[in-house]
């Protein structure tokens, strides 16, 4: 199974599915310890990405990923937008012309966008934030890249950034809206966890069907 | 939810529609991207202002839009921050070759997409300064947070670094003034009520017939505590303390003295509010030399207050008391 | 009940008090019987505007004494309206020779009590004419009602008169331009939650999640019927409609367009409907010349809004556009 | 018994207690076709009365009713000041300098002080307002007054009013604030209506006392 950029194409057309999906839950877990948008705010995005898609068909996985940063960056707003648009536009940056993703280029790809969110948002692990996905993501990603199966690293990168986000329940929030709560963001679910968490897996689907017929 | 709304959707873009009709002597407003220009931007060899943020605040920003005030305003959706492809054409619409300034609250979204903005401008060309408003004695711990919001002091910010701008002074000093402000301006807020997000559907926090969150933000967050319910002079105290404490203002001093509504509370609570802090302003040697009453920056339908206090020095009330001209502040013209 | 007060029954008296002390500069408020004075009262040889109410609808009325406006307002206990031993010192302090008009909302209590002060304060010399407002088209039947309301039109009635009295015109033409914008104006008004009266502690009326009240008057009471809720376009359109049916403008005239919110509505939905209700003149011809939106006429902390339509001549935009200067409305100086 | 000074003040007293113990009572039917501050202004007023008779203390029925309508006008506000201080005014007229109030001069002073309601609120019998509780206990004071005993005046007077005040649940309000209701207004009881019958009741409870200890 090839990581190309029918795949690439594929994960963001299942981001968006799943940002859809999984709008009102989101939203839920930001009006606990935030402002009830996040939900909102990446349902918008990822619209923007589909809408982007149809108007003008990436060529790369790399071109896929930079296109969908561009749709975040100017559609989500909040703190989610940069910092999604930072990952992503790093990811493909990563990822350069390949036509082609394999499980070193996507283990490099994802530390790069993990890279980009540390930049801009100065998020250390354990803060609270999106972080915690990803840099469990990235850890296991890079270990399982060892073994050469593009889709091993996806489901690795995919399941240890749902156990990152659940891990966030009982921190307290240091970066973000949610800080201000101080202890009292304790026992809540960070948003962007979730939904990195989410957009992960959705990589994973989307290996699974470009194994199969789409 | 009972809102006079369309379609959640559409808020930002028909409410921020019908403030164009409404004020088109002063504004322009450009749909898509969303920003709202002073009609006569650039004005020649003036400093301009940009500020934005999330919608939901009226009349912050766009009602502050106008002669002595700001030169544009970059309306988000509803407690989202802009995006760069917004706040960087209205950037560029405003200099006038002056150099602008963006006046953005200490919130890590708008923080983030500002900068964004700021560095593609600057790219462009245009000379670029940030400053960064954060207000908010609730947020105690900034070490261990992003750092103090920016709430009611933004339109004090926005009122005393335009007049500065339309005086004619530089880009540096406009900056300067602007975060002068800033380091002299301290408020706190509290929630009676959550609003609710229309996309959200659902109140932004759940609060008992009993309970008051104190120390909330302007964006339908939770605040930092809550208590049981108490009257309107144990709630001015506990709010106007530690503002003064972290202001630090002096018997023999001068202040604006500034009470903000969020939105659902009625006028005449307000003025219960002002009174009890004109009272312990004025039993402390400190002279209300200045004031504001009334809802500008607000959280949708939140009912609440924010009370704001401002040392003032000649300068600083001079700027504030020279002409504005916007739909939510005006005098002087 | 959660109010930003500290006793019901001292409401009113605080939130004067704080009113005083925040616009000292504009008006004496005299505490006991209560009465607020333009701090220039009485201004020689001009005609003196008073008007009076319930409390609860503030800014109305305290907030529009002031050069160009009322030299002013006598705020009874909260929806009922004041005494006479109340506007009968408020009247005599403001007459400068040239005689007092009432600015009279039609309510029985409003009507009954100023008729009484007239007839005093007439008794003491003064010579004294009555302006009766009611510009509130959700009373159908006035035959077999006390008839129509005075809502939002009190505004605009106070803005134009004002300043055909400041501009020095006597009693009888002063009183006369008060009863054309009276003629000329017409108001409706929705809730979409009921108001909690201080002292009665419950809300005004109960009102299900789906459900409107239309044709609601300014005192918390219900309205004419209740239906299923609607979106912003649709509740418009039913509030336009009676209004510009009664008023019978054409296509070619010109008109202010005045959207109101009744205090827990935030601007952003007031905006909404502006839209659409300057879509609608628009679509018919009517020229929307001058606008007004915002919380002016309010009953405390409900959410719903009005919709004002004045028929605009020369003379009634001059007026409108002289400089006023009050706490509440402020332009041109 | 007779209504002397003694009794005109007592009823005053009782009064000020009866606006306070239904003080919410009234303002829930105010608050159903009004705008639910009926009872509140009552009692505002009587307190205001009581402080008056405090002050100056009057030396006749008529004096006292004079004392009470200046009160009232000057605390109640609403509709019902203008009408009650006139009521109380026109009886205080009517009753003069009298030390006593026979049964004759009680209906008369009763019948005054309906006519000043309607003079002033110019509402008609059916209208749904205080005029349908005043109109059947002035009519029922004058049939009682031929037997003479003023005690039977007021009985007959406070039963007529609280009759009267019943009445008006099914009635559409033409007068005052519950008129902008229409149709809605029937199906409750006229608060100043209830007002009235209290206060009618009040001057027997006064009549009962002046016959016992005070
Ligand atoms: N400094 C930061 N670094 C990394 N992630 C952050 C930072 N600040 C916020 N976030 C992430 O952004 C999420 C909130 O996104 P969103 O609700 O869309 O924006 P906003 O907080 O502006 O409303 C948080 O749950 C958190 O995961
Ligand atoms: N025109 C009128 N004639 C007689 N009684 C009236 C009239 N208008 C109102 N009332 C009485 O006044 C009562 C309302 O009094 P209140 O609630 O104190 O004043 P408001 O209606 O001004 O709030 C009504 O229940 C009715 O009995
Ligand atoms: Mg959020
Ligand atoms: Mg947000
Ligand atoms: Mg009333
Ligand atoms: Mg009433």
């Amino acid at each position: 199974m090839a990581l190309d950029v029918t795949w690439a194409v594929q994960w963001l057309r299942l981001s968006a599915e799943a940002m859809a999906k999984h709008r009102s839950e989101l939203i839920e877990l930001d009006r606990a310890i935030g402002d009830s948008d996040h939900g909102e705010n990446m349902d918008r995005g990822f619209k923007a990405v589909l809408q982007k898609l149809a108007e003008s068909p990436p060529e790369t996985p790399g071109a896929a990923l930079k296109l969908a940063a561009m749709a975040l960056m100017s559609k989500v707003g909040g703190a989610a937008g940069p910092l999604y648009g930072t990952a992503y536009l790093r990811a493909a940056t990563a990822m350069g012309e390949a036509g082609e993703i394999d499980a070193q280029l996507l283990s490099e790809a994802l530390t790069a966008a993990r890279d980009g969110v540390v930049a801009r948002g100065k998020a250390e692990p354990g803060d609270k934030t999106m972080v915690d996905a990803w840099t469990p993501a990235v850890d296991a990603a890079r270990k399982a890249a060892a073994d050469g199966d593009p889709a091993a690293v996806l489901e690795a990168a995919a399941a240890a950034a749902e156990a990152g986000a659940v891990a966030t329940d009982p921190l307290v929030a240091r970066k973000g809206r949610a800080s201000y709560l101080g202890e009292r963001s304790a026992g809540h679910r960070d948003p962007g966890a979730a939904s990195t968490a989410l957009l992960l897996r959705a990589a994973v689907e989307a290996a699974d069907h470009a194994a199969g017929p789409l | 939810m009972k809102k006079l709304i369309n379609d959640p959707q559409s808020v930002v873009d028909e409410s921020v529609e019908g403030f164009g009709l409404a004020h088109a002597d002063l504004v322009t407003v450009h749909a898509d991207p969303k920003y709202v220009l002073r009609t006569d931007a650039p004005v020649a060899g003036k400093v301009a202002l940009v500020s934005g943020g999330g919608s939901g605040h009226e009349p912050l920003h766009a009602g502050f839009v106008g002669l002595g005030m700001l030169d544009a305003a970059v309306p988000g959706a509803v407690f989202t921050s802009p995006t760069p492809d917004q706040i960087i054409p209205a950037t560029t619409a405003v200099d006038s070759g002056a150099g602008v300034i963006h006046i953005v609250k200490n919130y890590t979204g708008d923080v983030l997409n500002f900068e964004t903005a700021a560095e593609m401008a600057q790219a462009e060309g245009v000379h670029v300064r940030t400053v960064l408003v954060n207000d908010d004695v609730a947020v105690e711990d900034s070490l261990y947070t992003a750092g103090r919001r920016g709430v009611g002091g933004t339109v004090l910010v926005e009122k005393i670094a335009g007049a500065a701008a339309e005086r004619g002074d530089d880009l540096e000093t406009v900056l300067a003034v602007a975060e002068r402000v800033n380091r002299n301006v301290r408020s706190m807020g509290v929630a009676l009520s959550a609003c609710t997000v229309p996309h959200a559907g659902a109140p932004s926090f759940d609060l008992a017939d009993d309970e008051i969150e104190i120390g909330i933000g302007i964006h339908g967050e939770p605040g930092r505590h809550r208590i049981a319910m108490e009257n309107a002079d144990g709630i001015t105290d506990r709010l106007l303390q530690p503002v003064l404490e972290d202001l630090r203002v002096d018997s023999g001093e001068k202040v604006l003295l500034f009470v903000n509504g969020m939105g659902g509370t009625p006028q005449s609570e307000l003025y219960i509010v002002f009174r009890r802090a004109a009272q312990i302003l004025n039993d402390r040697g400190i002279t209300v030399q200045r004031s504001l009453v009334g809802n500008f920056v607000t959280s949708l339908e939140m009912q609440g207050c924010s009370i704001s206090v401002l040392r003032l020095d000649d300068e600083f009330t001079e700027l504030w008391d020279a002409p504005v001209h916007t739909a939510a502040l005006r005098w002087g013209i």
